[in-house]
């Protein structure tokens, strides 16, 4: 596992700027145009619903027909167990669940079933879907649209759990996804949704993750938005005389153990950086493999930021305090150098 | 339905007064939303208004309801006050939930109305679990579960209507079927004319009604209220409705039948009643200005009141999460 | 039902092959269990055997089924191979799972078998997501859901249905009503008579059956799969039966009504098609011992296999958790 | 928070030996007797149905009446929304969940609502229930009737976890949970249902944890049977000299933090054992809470043992190596101690 890549290299002169919903649409259009077997699902995807309430998969039922991509009743049991039948009779389904809080209503196929087959059958049934949901504070939207659940993803075997930063891992992962022979949760960040970046269309794979800044003071390790929300961190500590190397997990489940402990081998501290609730949340588990692999290297505690301990709340002062912001960053990092 | 009860005068007022406070209450949020005043997502009850309007003339304080995140008018109907409200939208800490719910969570216990829920199909589980609480306490009152014409295709929708009539709670389970759930009309969720036909797999009376007049509207409701009184179980009422400003405030409607569209307008319940209450003299159009005009000034008042206050203090994330405070 | 499409005498041979095969494997399971020799939950289908029996002479390996744990009839009337049914059983590394799954998720994809599962309901959204794959490939499979009169109300019912029917997927839903789910008999968990009147709440046929008429069940299940392979959408069938050895094995079963258990041996469909096969003229009491003792040789091979088998190494944890072994 | 206990005195000379299904039993019938709010629901719970699988709720109905004690259809969302809207409307219900797998049916109605309900109104509508479940790996059932997922709510702000390792916490637990204003989820241990032990009848508070043995070497700190498994091996230790605090956690969240540091402060070690999966478990949070606070006094990394990553096997050797087993605990302790 030696492939991490600091910076993507574009693939050709065909480099474009797109928001990650336009490279989310383009990878599915991709993955459907060069595999038949490949089909999306879910609540509004087809055309006559507008091709998904953000657009995600506008035109994709114009292109390849209503049969492959089918708009459904609400209904998240059926669209996963639609999704999971499909695929253990051959079929590539993504399937989209509107808002991640909605993952709570299709959590037995999901768990029970999605993550379970290919085990409990002795290897028969494998089950090669993608879930794509999106969540993510800072739209008011409060308590039940907002959440971050990737921790109980995580600690599910059987199920892969992918978090993009940005359009052009959005793009690479999401092929990576369609191809994987297992189920991938595929969780988009909606408040970044709209923010363009180049898109390579390079297929990225699952597991592994990326450099986004090398440094060598403290290792940032973070996914989806927080990449972002690190990276101006760092680059503003830079300006300060701290050089901070941030990682983008990307895969959250099987996480890139071998270059995180790389990473912290070398800088000797670490601060792990989740929008989901602090407590019980992903970071626990990667400070703790940090620590149990490097004790004797690491030169402070991990440390660890995530949401408070609440549910999202409306009020926008509220709502800002719960998620990390880049100065709660700054600080959890000012904090690991102390 | 000719043999439903009628509403009579009074009660047509009554109705109409709780229905101009929806759409009047609508058109200033809206206002307000484009002004950049508020922000917020809302999900706009205009053209819905008789149907809450019309089924809370028959309900005390002390009935049960919950709804959804397109559930001002329920609220309101049902008698939400109107500061709490403003200040809630505001994310200020004097709305009745601190700010910290927002629209999609309005609650006031005091006047019943239990939980708002932003998930499609949970207000139903709820409102049965309410009946069973209102049928133990012995004192004749209901739960009406709100819902749209998209949730009755989900899991909760089946789970609570078996659960109510085996239990034979008091619940009146009210399909508000706007004829689209987002960007997905009826035709493409369900092979089935008519909702209220799923009531005989469960056994309970099942009613499709206009629910834009008053008269069947109230004459549904009180019956399927009586019933549940009675103690003769839950109804499931389907109120036929349009929503004149799509799902979410802000919408194309690029997705909805230019026709339906067009004739829901004709269609629209609020000239209509209020013509009829004036071709029927029940109030003339002085009466009727008086009406609006104080209900804009209570809104005026409520709005004023709502920017005043303060936003909650962080220390609110540590409250409420559970009764004691968060160390 | 009079006009239902009735099984040949080859087919009705055949139906009592299926049932004789269940009955016996089942007998001989219980009687392993008895000696301590197979330990594990185990859901007797004795009383069972006719429904997937008389279904099963419609379909071919192409078709799909999904089941339930208890679904060791479903399994071995489709052709479920019984020494990896057995070593399976027996938690062997030869079983069909490696005996990773046991009883209670058996799967066979070669001859459809797809999914076995331990969740009430969760038999349905899948096969309904076969059924989409079935109507994609545009080889007229079909596909089969089968599941408890307890699983009829659990929201994946709902939504099952509904989606199978708005896209006329080629799926039958096999309601096998035993009267009981676990300890609770059917008149604790609904409030109406027959659970096929939901079906018209979807809009699909809906009918209920003895199942425990080979006639009966034969000619519903036909008309429904042709109905499917015809492209022409989903079936709901209520199979009536019973469950000889209540719901787990070992449990006492003081909940059960004593007169209808009393009725329900009276009504045992195997001796029923035992005798009406003699007294039909289709097989003699000779031929039948003769395939009864077949099925008895046939199990004590692989009942002998599947104990001389090795169990899985513990290295199995590893496998088949994705389709990469984890490191 | 210092009211932490060692052992548990008896509180009269009635002391009896229950089976934690009979103390939970008279727990419920206590609760009931006390206060006519409290309410039963699940499948099977009356006595028509024999009070519950197990016969936990046997002959409630009988003394309650059914109104009271009501089995239910085969529909976890609507128990569970029945228990919110009784709490809602001011009673104090105990929905059991049979087995803990199916609380994934159930996911949007305990995590969008029974937990998010008291902070989305602001105080208004508290959720007083319980939800009771059972599990755990030992009874051959397989991948979908055993596992533990007491991490999935530990990281759900507004619910509380509660796992009672003997009859007689169950007992003091299960009424403390009945009186909590909030909602708990109690997990209760299948394969131990059965084993007697001295009930005292006392009420044990929800967030306190109970030091089970003293020691000074090294802290053990588990839940469920993870306790009774770590008390055998500590026995076993103490005969090779080495002296193993145990401390049964009783409560996952909010978890008692004094009480486990208190302990790490004067070992110096510590291991955190459960029976769910080890890769994003409970166990992470408290390690990483530990290293946090102690970082400096700890003399080694905290060790930490769950079940293998897969779904729960069914053949018997495959099933025993999955989950941990008290040689897995020993060894770990071992390691701590290196
Ligand atoms: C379980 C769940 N799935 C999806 C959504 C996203 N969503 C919000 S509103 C809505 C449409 C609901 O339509 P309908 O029930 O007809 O109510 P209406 O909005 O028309 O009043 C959807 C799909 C949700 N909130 N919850
Ligand atoms: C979601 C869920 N809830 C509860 C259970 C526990 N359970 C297992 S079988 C069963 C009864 C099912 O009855 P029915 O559907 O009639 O099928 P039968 O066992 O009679 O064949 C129950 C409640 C479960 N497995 N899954
Ligand atoms: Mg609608
Ligand atoms: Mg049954």
């Amino acid at each position: 596992m030696t492939d991490t890549t600091t910076t993507t290299a574009p693939a050709d002169n065909q480099v474009r700027k797109m928001t990650a919903v336009e490279a989310i649409n383009l990878a599915l259009h991709d993955a459907m145009e060069a595999d038949a077997k490949v089909l999306v699902l879910g609540e509004e995807v087809a055309d006559p619903q507008e091709g998904g309430v953000m657009g995600v998969t506008k035109g994709l039922s114009t292109k390849f027909g209503e049969d492959r991509v089918k708009s459904t009743p609400i209904s998240e049991q059926a669209i996963i167990g639609a999704a999971i039948g499909a695929a253990v009779g051959g079929y590539k389904p993504v399937a989209e669940i509107m808002l991640m809080n909605f993952v709570t209503v299709a959590m037995d196929m999901i768990i029970n079933h999605a993550a379970k087959l290919r085990f409990m059958s002795g290897g028969q049934t494998g089950v090669p879907m993608v879930i794509r949901t999106m969540t993510g504070a800072g739209f008011s939207t409060g308590g039940q649209h907002s959440d971050y659940w990737e921790a109980w993803f995580a600690h599910a075997p059987g199920i892969k759990v992918v978090a993009p930063s940005n359009p052009d891992d959005a793009y690479g992962l999401m092929r990576a996804a369609i191809d994987d022979p297992d189920p991938v949760l595929f969780i988009e960040n909606l408040p970044s949704y709209w923010t363009p970046a180049p898109v390579t269309k390079q297929i990225i794979p699952i597991g592994k993750a990326r450099i986004a800044r090398e440094g060598s003071d403290v290792t940032v390790i973070a996914h989806s938005l927080m990449v972002t929300h690190s990276l101006a961190v760092a680059e503003k500590l830079s300006g300060e005389g701290v050089s901070v190397e941030v990682i983008d997990l990307r895969t959250i489940s099987p996480w890139d153990k071998e270059t995180v402990l790389a990473s912290v081998r070398k800088t000797g501290r670490a601060v792990v950086v989740h929008e989901a609730v602090k407590q019980f949340g992903i970071g626990a588990e990667i400070a703790s493999v940090i620590t149990e692999e490097l004790w004797g290297t690491l030169k402070r505690p991990v440390e660890r930021v995530g949401a408070a301990f609440s549910s999202v709340p409306f009020s926008k002062p509220l709502e800002t305090a719960f998620a990390p912001q880049p100065d709660t960053i700054a600080a959890a990092i000012k904090a690991a150098l102390a | 339905m000719s043999n439903y009860p009628k509403p009579d005068p009074a009660t047509l007022l009554e109705i109409y007064k709780k229905a101009a406070l929806i759409k009047l209450n609508d058109e200033r949020i809206i206002k307000q939303m484009m002004a950049g005043k508020l922000v917020m997502p809302y999900y706009s009850p205009r053209g819905q208004e008789i149907i809450p309007s019309a089924i809370s003339v028959s309900l005390t304080d002390d009935d049960y309801i919950c709804t959804i995140y397109r559930g001002i008018h329920d609220m309101l109907a049902k008698g939400f006050p109107l500061d709490e409200l403003w200040a809630e939208l505001a994310g200020r800490v004097t709305g009745t939930c601190k700010g910290k719910g927002g629209p999609m969570h309005l609650t006031c216990p005091d006047k019943g109305m239990m939980v708002t829920t932003g998930i499609v199909g949970s207000s139903m589980p709820i409102a049965t679990g309410l009946g069973w609480a209102a049928k133990l306490d012995g004192k004749n009152r209901v739960s009406i579960a709100n819902f749209g014409d998209g949730a009755a295709n989900i899991g909760a929708f089946h789970e609570s209507l078996n659960m109510a009539a085996v239990w034979k709670l008091p619940v009146i389970f009210v399909c508000q079927n706007n004829l689209y759930a987002e960007h997905t009309s009826v035709a493409y969720s369900r092979a089935i004319d008519k909702i209220s036909d799923r009531a005989a797999g469960y056994g309970m009376p099942g009613v499709t009604v206009n629910g834009n007049d008053p008269d069947e509207m109230y004459g549904a409701a009180k019956v399927a209220i009586d019933r549940a009184r009675a103690g003769e179980g839950p109804t499931l009422i389907e109120a036929m409705t349009f929503r004149f400003n799509g799902h979410l405030l802000g919408e194309a409607g690029h997705y909805m039948d230019k026709g339906l569209y067009a004739q829901a307008q004709k269609d629209d319940p609020m000239p209509i009643l209020r013509a009829r209450l004036i071709a029927d003299g029940i109030a003339n159009e002085d009466e009727l200005a008086a009406i609006e005009a104080d209900i804009d000034a209570r809104i005026d008042v409520a709005l004023a009141a709502a920017y005043d206050a303060p936003f909650p203090d962080v220390a609110e994330l540590k409250r409420d999460v559970f009764a004691e405070e968060i160390a």
